[in-house]
């Protein structure tokens, strides 16, 4: 085992894959020569060639597109958008056609196509670079949405995600690509697609959250336990959609309250989805509201404001506490 | 440093070989063989006929909107023709005439148009995609697809088409350009049917042609007469011959005309005159083309008949046979099917939900 | 007052406001001669000219750019997009610009907008043309998005769209266009953007839906009072985003019960959102899980099986019936 | 009817006035006032020292990520040179040395590169957008200000810039194609900078020109030396001179280069040769231009020392400032500020959820 960053360990990832199966092909803009303007892709070109690590000329519904194209011929894909804020350019790509070629073409073709993108703030960013809107990919059928949380999940998540037959958004947190490292094994190592895991035990609240919320998320349970005594269970959604929310409810069956963390904008964002799990599936465990500590409903301010813009660990523990009030 | 005029390496041609009258530039005629000749032409006539049946049908209320293709066969045939099966043909909406030469049964067109996902099947032995509406869309795959035989080392090569107004579209630029930058094995068919919708090609675009657009990505260009099978035939064969020797992309214009309304649901007389619509009836390319047979003496007046009637029942045989297909088609929860490779947890529940509604008749639990 | 299908209603909207102001232009696909596909600006260009009714080239992207530009000069465009379903073409624009240029200048430029796009299914049409994604704009901050379910309320809807200094995204069903005639006032007529309204009163049981899913549920409205002798409160969103929840609350609170009813896919739908609403702030009135009755997560199925897709009338009752069972 | 060449009523040409050295093909020579040629090298001194300040404070954590300029300065203002205030600019996100020229402070680039949406204003007597850093997307705006400009019988016209990489998007494509079929009164002006990030104009695209790029759309299309800035004024005034004439839109291609990195946050020595860098650095505008005003005697060796002072205490001057304001900036209540034109209810209650916060100095409730 080694100590990575994120960055690192996403590279391991696509380096693995890569040499296991030369269908993995890797595209986008500046992902070759530069190594993606986070360097996941760092190396990837020298070991492998131009043939399977593709510079694109500067148009996200083409890289899109033709990552399509490549899935119907069997190949497996995995296209960079360089922001997430830029994924909209190739919304109806992904709309329209990966989320149903398969579908489309009552099941001859397959679509195994990785779109990453790095998403979210706190990296004192320019304008379009910091927005998190999982929930619109999450809202759209045939889609899977994936965001991992650290270093070792997101390698086994990549691995998962290049693997599965179905194309999978990828969101990767700007804020977790060099903020900590974790031993990564250098033996093959997946996780499940659409499976939440349990990452710290509690028994008096559930609190849910993934990406880079995780950890404010899990420091405010810490915070809870040592100033209140108040043991919150934590979840790690790692898959938005489909939502398995299996374990969500089992959780808060036990503890019968829940908070749950996410960056996204709070009106129709994922964190909506799992209240009405919730609603549907433990209703009458519940004992308080669900909190929902989230991005604000407005256009997310450039950095010097962003602070005040993302869920604090003080702003998670203060919506625990009304909680755990009731 | 005066003001110095750039020389493009780019020459765009037009090229027309049969004109409107069937006459034939024999100095351009293309070498087809006499059986091809005829598949062609039996291609044609099935394309024309099953237009006419599918929109009787479609008046009659048992299929639901489609785009008609009429005027538009020799366009689509003339450069599909040179595709192998392992080929791949990326059409947009409009191309039954093509995707029919490629092996598409009537019958799943029929089953398509009247609102069966299951008539969008393609045919096992031939790799193409299904109609794709999103104007422009298409085109993208096409060039991942290219990409991607190149990538393996087959020389597959690749086929889209779309129409004028698509090349208005984002989509469409993006495309030529990436298809350019990677010297992809496409072709690029361009149906310039004059009409998008309501907006013709003068308002589509400024530019006297659509060939010219290849310009912009430095690629060739070329503008046929879409109507006269022949250019078609040797335009495409130029094309698909530089794309599977590893020459890149090509843009073929074809210019012809959408004779009928855009889709059924369409009234093309708020927005054009009878007059032009006449004008282009008389350019029709199964006539001329069928005056060159017989000139040729490759088609008599007798076969001509045969070949009606054979065709017309052929059709019948498929609109019966569809009719009866989708008597039995219908169950509701197979719009579950195909959507991701395995049904995810609580997708499967709402499948199981739909299935407990049906099994109750819809009973209302009180 | 005159019986007019949503199609006339909208289209006295639009010729009542080019009437009154000259800087309403028409853009769109096929909006001038052909009138639209719908037929919604027919008799427009006749009209007001050329000038005023523009024919577009065929690019999504392009007429809502174009728009943004119009409405930074000071001008209330009004585009079309002629399927909801082609307006992720588009979705950079709205997502990046139309929804910020506001907050990007700094409060300088106006961004009076408003994107038509029929929406829903119902009428056999084409692939790609009977999505409801209403969802994808309610979460996106700095819009607002905005559905009538009838056509005096389009009408009134649609006039207090062009003036709203706001990019309003205005989904019309294609399931009303010509479904049924309501009486409109020749005289002005408006509404308020981001006020819901109680269509009828009820007090066991709080049914919320929009759109072309409104009648459906006034009808199992009136199957539940027939049948079982409950009185349902329905209420008509009208506005999905910003969305007002204070009237939905006051009538949970007193009914302790609600069904949500759309035609967007479930998970991650605008349900979650109410849900989530209710939650905050009906909690402790809440005697039963609310109940979302809405499309499935799947790509919305072609014509033939589009019945089964959206909610019916019998959909409707068995929720409300599992829903007053508890 | 034989393949017959279709000839393109557009015509490419390249212009060149001052050459690398300085030196002048006087016959071409633009007419320019004195008064204007100072105006315009105060106007790249000022872009050039500021982006070499503004580059010192990133490095110092004083400010964000930026995108530099250097080397861009006579591409950018022998365009914009033409526009009056009551004209619009629709910059990308590298012509900071245009926007100062129409108007924007010193101070509201360096606020808004140190994360204050405040920063981000547009001179009051101006007419522009502010950047815009989605690739291309700003080409449509620049369309529909100067198809609003022409509906209102205003002479006001239009000048947005992008990068080559730009040409790539869908919404260059859509955006030329709607310019030209309406025929707005816009120059497009491309600053061909050779390189998009780490991709060289070469992989962006294979046309030769991007001038060229034009033929697709039917317009006027130039390419010019963007090093030289007599020929970017040459060009531009007849670009601007016509779409004021309502001769509708042109494309301009300037050839320069990013001397600098994209970005802060960028490595070019990963993809690019410093020897390239250096053929580059010869062909400096800014030196360029002084040489042609020192032979023209429009300006002194001492007017030129003055004038350095001058521009340095002037973005001293800018960077104090804007300090002093920024110490002042920051309300994080400010951000609800601008979304709507009124807040609608549910935002306001979080605006309050901010301000309990806040007030309560992020006490956690207990
Ligand atoms: C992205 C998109 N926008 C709009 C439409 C609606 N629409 C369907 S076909 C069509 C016109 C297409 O014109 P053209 O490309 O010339 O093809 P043709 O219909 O003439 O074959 C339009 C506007 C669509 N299907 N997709
Ligand atoms: C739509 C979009 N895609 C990607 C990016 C990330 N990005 C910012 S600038 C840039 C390169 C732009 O190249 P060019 O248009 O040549 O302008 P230059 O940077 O050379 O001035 C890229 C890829 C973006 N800002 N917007
Ligand atoms: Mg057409
Ligand atoms: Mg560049």
């Amino acid at each position: 085992m080694t100590k990575m960053t994120m960055v690192q360990a996403l590279n391991l990832a696509l380096k693995q894959e890569m040499e296991k199966d030369d269908s993995v092909i890797l595209l986008g803009e500046d992902v070759g020569r530069d190594g993606g303007v986070f360097r996941v892709t760092e190396g990837l070109m020298d070991q492998f060639g131009e043939q399977r690590v593709v510079d694109t000329p500067l148009a996200e519904s083409a890289i899109v597109g033709m990552s399509i194209g490549m899935a119907a011929y069997g190949l497996k894909p995995v296209c960079e958008i360089q922001f997430s804020g830029f994924s909209y350019q190739n919304f109806h790509q992904i709309e329209n056609h990966a989320a149903r070629l398969r579908q489309r073409s009552q099941g001859r073709y397959p679509m195994s196509l990785v779109l990453r993108a790095p998403y979210g703030g706190g990296v004192r960013a320019l304008e379009h670079h910091s927005e998190s809107r999982e929930a619109y990919w999450a809202h759209t059928p045939g889609l899977k949405m994936v965001i991992p949380s650290g270093p070792r999940n997101a390698r086994a998540l990549m691995v998962s995600a290049i693997r599965d037959p179905d194309p999978v958004i990828f969101y990767e947190a700007k804020a977790l690509y060099r903020a900590f490292r974790e031993e990564v094994p250098e033996e093959e190592e997946t996780l499940p697609i659409g499976r939440p895991q349990l990452v710290r035990e509690g028994k008096d609240l559930t609190m849910i959250s993934y990406g880079a919320m995780l950890r404010p998320t899990l420091e405010a349970a810490e915070v809870l336990r040592e100033r209140d005594g108040a043991l919150a269970e934590v979840i790690d959604l790692l898959t938005i959609s489909p939502l398995d929310e299996e374990i969500l409810v089992k959780s808060v069956q036990k503890t019968g309250r829940a908070v749950i963390v996410h960056e996204a904008p709070r009106s129709f964002g994922p964190g909506a989805e799992i209240v009405a799990r919730l609603m549907e599936k433990a209703f009458f465990f519940l004992q308080a509201p669900i909190e929902r500590v989230a991005g604000f409903d407005i256009v997310i301010p450039l950095f010097a404001r962003e602070k005040s813009y993302i869920p604090s660990v003080e702003r998670i523990v203060a919506a625990a506490g009304r909680t755990l009030k009731n | 440093m005066p003001r110095t005029p750039i020389a493009l390496s780019e020459r765009i041609e037009y090229l027309a070989i049969l004109n409107e009258k069937g006459q034939l530039d024999a100095e351009l005629e293309p070498d087809i063989s006499g059986e091809m000749l005829l598949r062609l032409y039996r291609a044609m006539l099935v394309g024309r006929r099953f237009d006419e049946r599918l929109l009787d049908l479609q008046r009659q209320g048992r299929i639901g909107t489609f785009p008609p293709i009429k005027g538009q066969e020799a366009a689509q045939l003339g450069a599909v023709a040179h595709l192998r099966p392992g080929d791949w043909m990326v059409p947009s909406f409009r191309e039954t005439a093509a995707e029919l030469w490629r092996g598409r049964t009537l019958e799943s067109v029929i089953i398509c148009n009247n609102g069966f996902s299951e008539g969008a099947v393609i045919s096992p032995d031939h790799n193409d995609l299904p109609v794709s509406v999103p104007v422009g869309s298409q085109i993208l795959h096409a060039v991942g697809l290219g990409w991607a035989a190149r990538y393996r080392k087959k020389d597959d090569i690749v086929m889209t088409f779309f129409g004028d107004g698509a090349t208005s579209e984002g989509d469409f630029h993006e495309g030529m350009n990436f298809g350019a930058v990677f010297q992809v094995p496409v072709v690029f068919v361009c149906q310039n049917n004059q009409w998008a919708i309501s907006t013709p090609v003068a308002r589509q675009t400024r530019s006297a042609t659509i060939a010219q657009k290849a310009i912009a990505y430095g690629i060739p260009g070329i503008q046929v007469d879409g109507n006269d099978i022949l250019a078609v035939w040797a335009a495409a064969k130029e094309a698909t011959d530089r794309a599977r020797a590893g020459g890149g992309p090509t843009l073929i214009e074809c210019l012809t005309y959408r004779v009928m309304m855009h889709t059924t649901a369409d009234d093309p007389k708020r927005y054009r005159t009878e007059a032009e619509v006449e004008t282009w009836r008389g350019r029709d390319p199964l006539t001329r083309f069928q005056k060159y047979l017989l000139d040729k003496g490759v088609l008599s007046g007798h076969d001509q008949l045969e070949l009606d009637t054979e065709v017309l029942q052929e059709i019948q045989r498929a609109v019966d046979n569809a009719e009866k297909q989708m008597q039995i088609m219908g169950n509701p929860l197979d719009m579950f099917n195909h959507v991701y490779a395995e049904l995810p947890p609580y997708l499967a529940g709402q499948r199981e939900e739909l299935a407990r509604e049906l099994a109750t008749g819809k009973e209302v639990p009180s």
